[in-house]
């Protein structure tokens, strides 16, 4: 083991050994398996296109057994790499065996070829890219940007219908009077009560209710309709005190009251 | 660096400037220069200071006259702030800086009623618009209609205390499609549009009004008195 | 009181072109306006947003050519960038801009290979990212990268698991001084090398572990959240 190591030693150049050490030296400094193997493909010093895979391979196990050898911890990948490699390797030199499916080694090959040129590639772009002129390096944007500023602006609008609504609501304010303000259209009981009170003295002979109505109240239908009811309530309520009688003829027939006296 | 220069001027002078090797750029390539510093920079910028970043020689206050007149009339314009210079946005083109939005909104009911009686009895005092209303009227609603240029000012009544009158403006009859303010319809009128009915049937009697801020407490409690 | 007269001013202008009112502002104003919009914006600025600023019925991208030309050779320069349009200085000067050089963070080269492929290959995920690169792209990279906001996230890919693409910005092709994705340097000499296929590996190929943590659908979902 240790022989064919000096001897694959041997077989390299000076100048190759002193690289693949440095390449040991800086194996912090690779960005994988990938970035190790095109920068091993340089050393070919050919066109990426015409890159041996197979010589390639070859220079990427040699770093790996160089690394072991120096006793430098390889990340799982390079190692994953160098597996692969040493597979590819074995496809590209032995006879294609017909009973085994899978990609040929020269598919393999091109394919790994493949990924070294567009890595590549990549990289000569990113350096384009990184080349041109760049804003706020080489060219530059406005130095005092005039932001734009919002302005809101409330207007406010009225119809010749609105208007029109609105003065009448003012002018008719008095029809329009809530309803429940309009007190002076009701008679409670209690005002029927105390005013009966006072008038039934003068009721010595059978009078009509009706005739008992407050003056004001007997012709508006809204004010007469109230003013009954409470002065009809009172009468009952006069009654059962006992200050008063009632009788009615018939059915709908006028209500009277007379004074009760005591005496008779 | 300041010793340079001033070799360089001494060298400038001692060669015939026509030939320098380090003249200055034709005015063209300073006006450029003088250009894209005003855009770039992040404050308006002196001569000085234009000068000590252009290169040795030139003459960045003739360069500004070029310039200046090359915007002259154009959507920016070269303007001088205090003894800097800077690009600014021609004053016409200020509005195209402003995003407006705007918002339409309904004139509120005291504004409409303070309105329409202006309109139907102008010229009218405050104190007789308040008398109609039978609320007092805040004296932003007044403000809000002289705003917006629907009232103004009329004559002052010859009474005591002679106080202001306010009457409705063009605008206000523009706004609402009037020949004048007599071109108003009156109550019959309104009432035979429909627009009034004689008496809403007791469900839909109108119930105190909470919804008019200016309206003074004493206002509503005078509406509810009988 | 500004806003008045140009206000009148308008109106005049529309009354003696016996035109109709509405009609848009004369190439040369709308030239202007484009000019100063695009004057008072350090951003791109599309052409529909123009638009939306301008008077109504003007033509942003009209405008925008004569005013492309007009900057020809001069200071500043209008620039395409994407859809949208920006001035810049010319690049010939920006040695006369140290002062308002901005010292960009440095990028790593891991970054800045990242971001050429996703530059070249866009739409891409992060899985071809890697299959690219040959290692895994670490989280911090691709945060980076959208923090400065020259990626960000494009459609999802349509393959199982769905997996988010990436793409470039317009305030990357802005800072680049790129018109479009398809200005790129180099782009039509790859494309022809077939360098910008997806050509999936033949069999097993080693490549970098592509079932770390962060591509599980979780972690997916999470960065689209907001």
């Amino acid at each position: 083991m240790s022989e064919t190591d000096e001897f694959e030693s041997d077989a390299m150049s000076v100048s190759e050994r002193l690289a693949a050490e440095a390449l040991i030296v800086d194996v912090e400094g690779f960005e994988g398996p990938l970035d190790l193997l095109l920068t091993l493909s340089r050393t070919q010093k050919v066109d990426l296109r015409k890159v041996s895979v197979l010589e390639l391979a070859e220079q990427y196990l040699g770093f790996v057994e160089k690394a072991r050898h120096l006793r430098i911890e390889l990340a799982a990948d390079y190692l994953v790499m160098a597996a692969w490699l040493a597979f590819l390797k074995s496809r590209l030199l032995l006879p294609p065996d017909p009973s085994e499916d899978g990609p040929s080694g020269e598919e393999l090959a091109a394919h790994l070829a493949f990924q070294l040129e567009r890595l590549q590639a990549m990289r000569d772009v990113a350096a384009k890219l990184m080349a041109r002129d760049q804003l706020g390096r080489d060219f530059f944007a406005r130095g005092i940007p005039e932001d734009v500023t919002r302005v809101r602006r409330v207007t406010y609008t009225a119809t010749l219908l609105d208007l029109m609504q609105g003065y009448a609501r003012i002018r008719t304010k008095d029809e329009f009077r809530p309803f429940v303000m309009d007190r002076d259209a009701v008679m409670t009981m209690e005002q029927a009560l105390d005013r009966m009170r006072g008038l039934i003295g003068y009721a010595g002979d059978w009078t009509d209710l009706t005739s008992y109505l407050p003056e004001g109240w007997e012709t508006d239908p809204v004010r007469r309709r109230s003013a009954t009811a409470a002065n009809f309530a009172a009468t009952l309520e006069l009654a059962k005190r006992g200050a008063l009688e009632l009788r009615q003829g018939e059915m709908f027939a006028p209500i009277q009251i007379r004074r009760k006296t005591h005496d008779g | 660096m300041t010793d340079d220069a001033t070799q360089d001027d001494v060298t400038d002078a001692a060669i015939t400037s026509n030939d320098s090797l380090f003249d200055a750029p034709p005015m063209g390539e300073q006006e450029r220069m003088v250009e894209a510093i005003l855009f770039a920079s992040a404050e308006p910028i002196t001569v000085k200071e234009l000068e000590a970043r252009m290169p040795h020689g030139s003459d960045a206050a003739e360069a500004l006259v070029y310039l200046r007149k090359r915007y002259e009339g154009r959507g920016v314009s070269v303007v001088k702030v205090g003894d800097a210079w800077a690009i600014r946005t021609a004053p016409d083109l200020g509005y195209l800086m402003q995003k407006e939005t705007v918002e339409t909104r309904k004139l509120s009911r005291a504004a409409i009623e303070t309105l329409a009686i202006i309109a139907y009895h102008q010229p009218v005092t405050r104190a007789e618009i308040e008398e109609i209303r039978g609320v007092s009227v805040s004296r932003g609603t007044i403000d809000q209609l002289i705003e917006m240029e629907w009232i103004r000012f009329g004559r002052r009544r010859m009474t005591p205390g002679r106080p202001v009158t306010f009457v409705v403006t063009q605008i206000f009859m523009d706004h609402f499609g009037l020949e004048s303010a007599r071109d108003l319809p009156g109550l019959k009128e309104l009432r035979s549009a429909g627009l009034l009915e004689s008496r809403p049937p007791p469900g839909a009697m109108p119930g105190p009004e909470t919804d008019d801020e200016d309206e003074s407490p004493e206002g509503q409690s005078e509406l509810f008195e009988d």
